[in-house]
Formats: C-alpha cells, structure tokens, sequence
C-alpha cells in the first residue's frame, strides 16, 4: 500500500455539515494534545510501559465515533488513547490510569494498552492482536439478539488481518448477519514490519472482504469527512438489518510503535510525505476554506490544552493504588479468593 | 422418568435454565440441528428456537469470542467446545481474555458465560481428543473450574454456572455419558453450588480426592479396599477446584492423616500436585504419611484401547496404590 | 454448493493415459473395498474410535496421489484411510493401526484418525481440523530450503476452512512462495452440518482464494482424471517455483461422518444423487468406454479382495501391544522420562 | 568483551547453532530487520541473510506450524513467539501437534525445534505480556522445558535444546534482559546440558528452588536471611523443568531437612506444586517441616509498577516467608 493507491469506490462522499466538522477537529485536536502531552510524560519516565500513540491517525477515531450512536459499542487496539477521547471519557481518569494511579479508569490495572470505558460503550482496547474481533462479533450479537438496535464497530490494525482470529471473526460475522462494522486502520506497519512483506495482498482488509461476501472499501484514514461518512453509511445498514461491514482505512503515525520507539525501520522520506498529511494540518486547511477562522480554531486549540492541563493536574495529583487492590475484582463479588 | 443418564442431563440441565432466563444461549459446533456429538444436547433447538440454540463453524476462537462479547452486553451464553483438548485452539480467548478482562477493567465488565466441553479419555479417540485438561483452567486465575461426577451435579452444578456471575469452564467427562442415576426430584428446579466438595464415602483410614471419572472409580476403589484390606477411606468428590472446598479436604485429609489425589491429568502439574501441596502445607501436623498422588503417566494418550485402559488410573491401581502406602505408614 | 454449481476454470482436462486410468481405477478400489471392510470390522466392535470413511471420495485420493513423486509429502485429514492406500501403506499394518494392535503402523497408539506414513511421505491425519494446512506449510518451506524439489500436498475438509489455521497458512504460503498445494475436499458436510449453513461463501475454499491472490479453482471431486490433471499442473508449477495453488474439489461421503454415524441429518434424495456419481461406478463406465474390459476390471477386482483378505487376516492374528509400549516413543531416545 | 547481558546472550547462542549447523533457522514476528521486540536478537539477519532469518506476520499458529513441519522433515528450526503469553494464540501447535505427534506416530516422525519466548514480568506489559507460563508447557507431556537465570545459561542452554532430537520449549526472561555475567570463555562454544539444575548457593538449613528471574531474587533473599536470620539456605536453580533434575532437588531438601520453591506462576498448579509434591512423597522423613510455596497470588498481573511490583515474589517477602516458617520449625 503506497498514499497513491487509495482509492474511494464510491465518488467522493458529501460533505460533513459545519457543527460536525468543528466537531472533527475538536476531537482529533484533543487526542492528538493528549497524546503529545503523554509522550512527555513517558519521556519523563512517569508514563510507563509501552505507550503505543496514534499520533496522526486521529482523523479515524473522530471519523467513527462522531457517526456512533451513544449507546453503540467500540471495540479498539492497544493503540486506542484517541478512540476514547473521542467518545468522550474524561481526561483525568484516562491520563490518571496511563500514570498508574489509583484514579485511574481502571486503577492502574489495565495501564495503555487495555484501555477500557464501559460506560462509555468502549469495551476495550485489546492488546492480543485481532482478539477484539472475535469479541465484538460477541457484543453485536447480543445488540442483535436484545433488538436493542446498537451496532458494534470493531478498530483493528492492518497486521491484525494476517490472524486467524479475523477469518473467523468475518465468517461468523456475515453468516449471523451482526450488526458490526469492522475498521482497519492500515498504518502501513505491523510494529516494526512493513505489513506489505508479509501480506499476501496490497490491501490486507479490503482485499480479503472478498472471501466473506462483503464489498471492498478503502478509504482515506487521514480524512475525518470520509471516514466519517463511509463509517455512518455502514452503521446505518448494519442498525437496520444490512448486517457487516469491512473497511479499510489508510494512514500513517507519526512516531514509532510505542513511546519508546526511534522507528528508524522507516524509510524518512515516507514519514516526511505522509507528515504532509497530517490530517490535523490538512483539515485545518478544509475548514479554513469553509470559512471558519484561525480565531475560532485557536480558540478551541486553547480550551483543549486548558482541559489537558488540567487534567494532567489532576491525575499527577491522584494516589498510588493501595496494596489492597491488588486483590480487588477478580471476581464480581469484588474479591480474589479461590478456595474457602 | 427419575432415572436419568449423565448425557441427558446435560441437556435437561441447560433446558431448565434457559427456560428460566431468557439472557441464557447456547451454541457450539453440531450442538443444535445434530443434538450434540455425543448427542447431549438433543432437543434444545427444538424447544429453543435458532435464536437462542445455534449451531457454528470450525471456528473456536470465533464461539469463544461471541461467548465474550455477548456476555459483555447483557447475555449469559453457554458456548460449547466438543473437546476440552480444542480449548488449545482458543486458549487465548480463555486464559487471555475471558478470564482477565473483569480484574483489568477493575471491574467495569463482567463475563458472566459458562464454556462446557466434554473431557478425559476412555472412548479410544487418542491423545488429541481424549485429555483431560481441567488443570490447564486451574493454572489460569480469573475462570472458575467444575467437574461434575455424576447426572445430578450436571444438572445443578450447570445451574450454578449458569447463575454465576463470573466465567466458569464446565468440564463434562465422556466416559460418564452412559452413567445413570436416580434422581427423584427431577421435577423440580436442581441448583448446586459452586465451591463444595461432596464426602461420597466415609472411612477412617484414609482420605481420597477424585474428580469427574474418578470419583465413582475411587469409590470402587475404597469398597475392594475395604473388604481386602480392612482399609476404610472416605471418598472426596471436589466437584469444582475453582472455587475449592480446601475446608471439606482439609477436614479429612487432618482427620484420616493419609490423603491420596486420584486425576486423569497426565504427572506433571495436575490439578493433584496443587492439593497436595496445600494439604501438606496446611496439614503437616496431622499427616501421618506423605500424600500420594495418583495420575496418568506423564504420556500423550495412546488410542488402542488395551494402551488406553493402561495409562488412565483404574480402580485397581488406585486400590493397590493405596494399600502399598498405608502398609508403609502402618509399618 | 450443490451438485450444478460445479465449475471448471478451464476447458476440460486433457485425458489421462490408459495405465494412468487402470492404476486410478486400482487405487480407488482398493480404498473402497480397504474401507468396506474397515466398516465390517468396526460394526463388529473390532475396530474402535471414531472411523471416518471416505467412501464415495476415493477418486480424490487417486487421483492426488498419481500426480505425487514418491518423496513428496501429503498431509492429510481425520478422514485419511484412502490416501494411506493411495500412496502404497501396505495395508496389513494399516488394518493393524486400526485395530489397535503392536503390529499397527504406530503400534495402536495413533489409531484412524492419526495415521502417519513417514516412509511414504505421509506426514500425517491430522485429527485437529485445519492444523495441517500450517504444518504443511512448514515440510514445504523445508523442501524449499534444502532445494530438495519435493512439493508437499496438503489435504483438508470444507469445515477446515473456517479455521484461522486455514487463514494463516494460506497467506504465509504465498508471501514465501512455498511449494504446496491446498487441496480442499469438499463433501457438503462439516460433520453434521451443512458447511453452506456455516460459511459466508459458496465454495469455501475456492471463493477464499482471492484473499490471497490465488486462483480460484473447483473441480469434480469424482473424478480421478480431473483431479489427477488439476493437481499434477499445480504440483508440477509448485515445483518449479511457481508457489502454492488452492484447489477444491466437489464430493460426497457415502457414509455418514464416522463409523456410528447413520447421517440422519442428510435428505436422502441428496445422498440418493451423489450415488449415481460414485466414482467407481462412473470411472468404471469410462474405463469401459475406453475399451477396457470387465473382465480386466474384475480380475483387478478379485486381487484386491484378496489382498484385503490376506491383509485382514494378517492384522488380526497380531498381538496386543504389551504395556511396555505405553512408555515408548515420547522422546526421540525411544522413553518417557521427564526425570532422573 | 567478556561481559555480556542475557539480552545479548539470545542472538550469541542462537548465532553459536547457526553457524555450526545449516539446518538451523530462525524466524518469528519482527525478530529479523528489527532484531526482536527487545533487541534479542539483533545481527542475525545480517550474518545469516533471509533464507534462514525471517519476519512473520503476525499468525502465531502459522509460525509454530512452520516450525513444526520443518522440523518433520530435516530442519532445526527456532521459533519464535514473543511473549509466552502469546503461547494462548497457538496452544493447539504446542499442547497437541509439536508435543504428541511422535509419540503417535510411535517415533515415525521427530519434531526437533526450539520455541524461544519472552516470559515474566516486571516490564509494566500488564495482564497479557507478562505472565509466566512455563508451567503451562510443563503439563503438557513431550515438551522439554528450559528457563535459563543467566547470560550464560541462555548460550549454553540454547545451545542444548538445539541440539536436542525433541521439542524444546525456551522461556527467556524479559526482566533478566538487561542482567550482566562475565563470560571469560565466550570465545568458544558454550554448551550445556538439559535436565541439570545448579546450586548457586550452598547452606545447610534450607533449600530453595528458583526459576529464571526469581534465581537471583533467591539468592538475594538467601544473602539477606544469613545476614538477619543466620539462616543459611541452598539455592537450586532449575533451569529445565522438563527434564527435572530430581536427583539434585531431593538430595538438598533432605539435607536441609526444608523446602520452599519461588515462582512467578500464579499460585494454582504452578511448578512449585509439582515439586513440592514429588519432594514431600520422596523426602518425606528427611523433612523436618513442611515445604513451602511462594509464587504470585492467583490473580492476572495488574499494568501500574506499584501493583505489579507487589504481586510477584519480591526478596523481601522470600526471605520474610523463609525465616517465619523456620521460626515455625524451630519453635
Ligand atoms: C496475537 C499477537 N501477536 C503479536 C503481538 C505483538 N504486537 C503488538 S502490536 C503488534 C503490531 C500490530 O500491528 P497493527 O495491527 O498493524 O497495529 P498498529 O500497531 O500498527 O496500530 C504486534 C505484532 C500481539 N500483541 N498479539
Ligand atoms: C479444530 C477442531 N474443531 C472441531 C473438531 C471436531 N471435528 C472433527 S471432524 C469435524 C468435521 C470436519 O469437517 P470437514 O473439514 O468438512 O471434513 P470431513 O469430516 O467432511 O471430511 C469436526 C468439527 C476438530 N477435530 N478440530
Ligand atoms: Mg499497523
Ligand atoms: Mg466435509
């Protein structure tokens, strides 16, 4: 997959209206200031473990969750800090949790990579590789068999396509007709390898929805209209009976695989191109041309900062877990114990 | 009809719950249109429906996954996988998620599902489709673990897993199908509970712990013990090793002095290894001899049934087994 | 999939020879006549486990294993008697395996659904669906290797194909160019169930292909000249470093899943049509069309019987395995001992 | 350069074997252009080039089945799952194809290969990248299973388990990786022996059993009981769990009359039970108190650094739980 072969198999989608493309760019700004404020803090040794950002990919997370419903439910990666700012959980919590502190959304237990908001409908980010496929189909099923009218949309990597999980997470997906719209965001790499070299075809979702019955979709990662458009498009069949869909989403991150990562594997001119897409510069751009003003937009940057400041305020501020939480909801009576 | 077979009831034992509950579903590979493999679950689609009995692909990780993520969002699923050996096929879903999910949200999910298998040996399908694998549930923190012994507790312990609120690995034996027991109140509702060991023999002598297969083998055992030996034993079915009833075993591993574990769980890390590591710890004042563990040889299982019958612990081992260590102690 | 929905990608296959056709014809009745009598014997509690026959699918077996040279390797299914025939297992041993004897093929300790014929290059039933599709992958990457021009055959059920092992070692196949070749027999039934009710596509394996840039390939399992020209053309493109190939082939079990199995699930107007299309009833009337005789074909016949007979004989007046056996053969020192 | 991290000891011996042997491949996700997930084995694809160094995708089954047929049919593979965790995703190719199929095809087939991982914890990974599993593979029957504790260890030990004619499963420690060990031989080939455990450490009151990272927490532990308690403790370090050296284990837990294991398993069927059970039956008069397990408690492993830090054996709650059961006995 190079930039130059995206390709949208239906003309260009409409436009966004103008509330939901300040919208847009109010999410992917607030991901993309939260995230940066976190490599600071992984920087600084305060956020530990692997830290995987989606510096770059923010247009997807806002794409999608501006077209979900609040009660749909998201099923992400271990690269998912920017779905669930875009579905709205709080920040202090979030940045309390990748600091390992006893306010944390999940008290330190979860940490980066198994992000998780019930609350919220995100039912986790999922740090095996393709699990969350399997799983989601779980939860669209349930929707379906509730007639709750939820739909499900489950974020997945491009080397997430090469697992077997994912084969049978489509099969069993269009033989139940579930209510699942199922999005790669192909960032071009499997970690450190180039998802191409070991992919048996160039686009590693959209060229396998053949194998399942369902149309190939590929579309621009870095375009918040599009993706968001496309995605609606495909949750609006699913709600109403259509069943799947498979969608692929082209884009690139900015940094490396996790906090700790030069990504020197990559080649600089690749970077240098695909950081021309950025999608927070390029929108800006789009909105700009809509006519709304630098003003607007920098006031909306300032108030996002504010809110991170504050956040990170927050959760610097919270405790270390107490000893005792070690021990604490393994099971649902909220206890550990195994014996009597 | 109060006579029942261990194989119908699993189907009796799904059906009063799912008539209970509307959240409960069931599904699995040949669970619904064919009854089962080892027709167990016959009739459930018929009074169910498709909507609630579903019959899947090859496609382990994909039943697990469903089971997950239904039972996220406010189903209680039973998921079959035919043999407890295919949990390989999904281990993930099982060690990695299922089991882990609920501590590492802190508690915003529960999983509350219940995934049955059948399991052990003795039907001469070899070694991949004849494990038993109850330990492999036990080493991972987070699944609760039953084994029932006998058609009752197919019944009532199902329904404990079912109510349960956590995810609970049910682990049906193949060679107890053809079981029969009576069952007098089988009429009404039948609801166990997860955690108790059952005392299905009284002795002084010695203390037996076996599980699923082997309690009704120990329970052969301790007679022929009795009558040859003059060696009373009282028999320990632990029904559920997660949660444990280590107070039942404790009791009476400390009041006979002698304890003695019966698994088919190959040698190395069965689900023995760990009782008699508590009981030693826990009972070392009161132990009279040192605890002995009876299990499969640390071997694949082999498919000819003269091999097969060799490696799984027969009542006459376990007899001879106990009888050579309590000459020792007495000596 | 239905009988109609056969399609040949090509123009039908050139003809076979006449040695090719008698040997075809030899082969198919052997596995017939091997398994009739395998059923007689487990009707009479003498054969145990689960005994899964392949009767009505023979011309699969045939037709594979003449397209083979004698050091490439096949792996095979849980349904796996004929091609152990196919490839030369001399059938006194075989008939002992199943019979669990010390004088089986693994002395009893594999049984009918794990055969293995190393000698011959069957490198195993596998009895775990789908698990050879991987592992074959693994015999083809050593031949690569060793540029030892072996190819390796790869044999799976329709059910298979739902498998994430199915997904995993195609794409793996093509991104390293193995010599192998997919063979997916596809009888309409995974187990007990219609694999068309289970799967998102009509061909299972054939409509998968595209996933991974293959072609997509459906012959006439019943037939063994069809099968044996389709697999000797992709073996032969295998072996010269042309890369894997998918092909499914269309049959029918006679017989139910395994020896207890009545196949009630079948509607006997179905069962009924594929036995019009036995393949040695079909291939029988070709041969005769070619002008081979019935007396040929019965002398043939009246062999096989006997060498069934003698076979039959020989296994049954085997020994039992001794205990001691029990403790062989798990270490490559010929032990069991996991201490000191 | 005579000292060397266990880090860079993994691309040492696997280099050691694939210099020696042709048959010899490596190959797993990221392990090649990138050198492994924690720079393990960085240089190999420039030695060796891409017919013998190889990237995956990332397809667990698809990396073991590769393996395993190779090794069916005249390879020495080495493969690679990156964390033990990941051993879920491919369970099937380990628990019952890579360790059964010689056993039944009764030795028609070896399967010679090595699977390498990360195991453990201590890296802030969380639930489902820092599990130590070995005890899973441990159950299984026709495994070998090697933990090495030291730099040298991982040269020596891989260099045992190539050469082995059966599966070997080889659990790297992520938390050792940066550890140092002078190697003033490491110039010359490095080659150990599986099955031999080493005392680290000789004292005559207690005997303690250690694996990989939790070797040199024992030993610390062990320093710190001679200096507060006078408690002078042996330290065995394991090294294979499959095959066990016995013989070593029983002969210093019957000198010393005490036995406690450490292990990062979760504390139900974890190695240590198995050891405790075979030394209780086999020592059973030389001990002079009951042995003694100290493992993680059955819960999954919490993500922050101050839970995680809590939940595996520490020093100080080995040598605390040490010196108050040696009180116990003495008392
Ligand atoms: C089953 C599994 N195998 C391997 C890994 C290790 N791993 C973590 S992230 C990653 C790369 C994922 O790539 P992709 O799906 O493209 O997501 P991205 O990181 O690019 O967002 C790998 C291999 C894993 N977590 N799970
Ligand atoms: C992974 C796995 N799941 C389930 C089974 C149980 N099982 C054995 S054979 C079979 C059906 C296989 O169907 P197919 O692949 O079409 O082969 P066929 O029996 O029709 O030849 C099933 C489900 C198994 N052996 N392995
Ligand atoms: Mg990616
Ligand atoms: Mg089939």
């Amino acid at each position: 997959m190079s930039i130059d072969s995206l390709h949208t198999p239906e003309a260009t989608p409409k436009e966004v209206s103008k509330e939901t493309a300040i919208a847009l760019y109010r999410t992917m700004s607030t991901a993309r200031k939260f995230e940066q404020r976190v490599h600071d803090l992984f920087l600084k040794d305060l956020v530990k473990g692997p830290t995987h950002l989606g510096i770059g990919q923010e247009a997807i997370a806002a794409g999608v969750a501006a077209a979900m419903r609040e009660d749909d439910y998201s099923f992400i990666t271990h690269r998912g800090h920017s779905h669930l700012v875009a579905r709205g959980t709080p920040l202090a919590p979030l940045m309390a949790e990748l600091l390992g502190r006893d306010s944390g959304l999940m008290r330190g237990k979860g940490g980066s990579t198994h992000l998780i908001d019930a609350e919220r409908g995100v039912l986790g980010s999922y740090a095996i590789v393709g699990a969350q496929l399997v799983i989601a189909n779980g939860a669209a099923w349930s929707a379906q068999y509730r007639d709750s009218g939820q739909v499900t949309v489950c974020v997945f990597g491009d080397g997430a396509t090469n697992t077997g999980a994912f084969h049978e997470a489509l099969n069993l997906a269009v033989i139940w007709n579930l209510p699942v719209v199922f999005l790669c965001e192909n960032n071009l790499y499997s970690r450190y390898t180039r998802v191409d070299s070991v992919t048996a075809v160039d686009n590693p979702a959209a060229d396998r929805a053949c194998a399942y019955g369902l149309a190939s979709t590929v579309i621009d990662g870095n375009d918040p209209d599009e993706v968001h458009l496309t995605v609606a498009t495909a949750i609006e069949l699913a709600r109403t009976g259509g069943g799947p869909a498979l969608i692929e989403a082209i884009t690139f991150s900015h940094g490396g695989h996790s906090g700790a990562d030069p990504a020197g594997y990559r080649d600089p001119g690749e970077v240098r191109a695909w950081k021309d897409l950025d999608p927070l510069v390029t929108y800006r751009a789009r909105l700009k041309s809509r006519g709304i003003t630098d003003e607007v937009l920098n006031g909306i940057d300032a108030e996002i900062v504010a809110q991170i400041d504050a956040a990170t305020e927050e959760a610097m501020a919270g405790d270390w877990p107490a000893v005792s939480r070690l021990y604490t909801n393994v099971w649902s009576d909220g206890g550990h114990a195994w014996r009597n | 009809m109060a006579l029942l077979t261990y194989r119908k009831a699993v189907a009796h034992g799904i059906a009063q719950e799912m008539r209970r509950d509307p959240r409960v579903v069931f599904f699995g590979e040949d669970v619904a249109a064919a009854g089962g493999v080892f027709r167990t679950t016959t009739g459930l689609l018929d009074e169910f429906g498709p909507r609630r009995v579903r019959d899947t692909p090859i496609s382990e990780q994909a039943i697990l996954g469903a089971a997950m993520g239904a039972a996220m969002t406010g189903l209680r699923p039973i998921a079959e996988i035919t043999y407890g050996d295919f949990f390989a096929l999904c281990w993930d879903l099982i060690a990695n998620e299922i089991s882990k999910s609920r501590y590492m949200s802190d508690g915003q999910v529960s999983i509350p599902l219940v995934i049955q298998c059948g399991n052990g040996a003795g039907l001469r399908l070899g070694a991949q489709h004849s494990q038993s694998v109850e330990n492999w549930a036990m080493a991972v923190p987070g699944l609760k673990v039953v084994a029932p012994a006998t058609a009752r507790d197919v019944i009532g312990l199902m329904a404990a897993a079912v109510r349960d609120p956590d995810p609970v690995v049910f682990f049906n034996h193949k060679a107890l199908y053809g079981a029969t027991e009576e069952i007098p109140d089988l009429d009404r509702e039948i609801v166990e509970e997860l955690g108790k060991a059952v005392v299905r023999r009284t002795g002084d002598d010695a203390t037996i712990v076996a599980l699923a297969a082997m309690v009704p083998k120990a329970l052969a055992a301790a007679e022929r013990l009795s009558q040859e030996s003059g060696i009373e034993c009282t028999v320990v079915d632990v029904r559920s090793l997660v949660p444990l009833d280590t107070a039942t075993i404790l009791e009476h591993t400390a009041r006979t002095g002698r304890l003695f574990t019966v698994e088919e769980n190959p040698r190395l890390c069965g689900w023995g290894a760990e009782i008699v590591s508590i009981a030693t710890e826990e009972c070392w004042g009161a132990l009279t001899g040192a605890p002995v563990r009876i299990t499969t040889p640390h071997i694949p299982l082999p498919s000819a049934d003269a091999l097969e019958e060799l490696a799984i612990p027969s009542v006459e081992r376990i007899a001879q087994t106990v009888a050579s260590a309590m000459g020792d102690s007495r000596a």
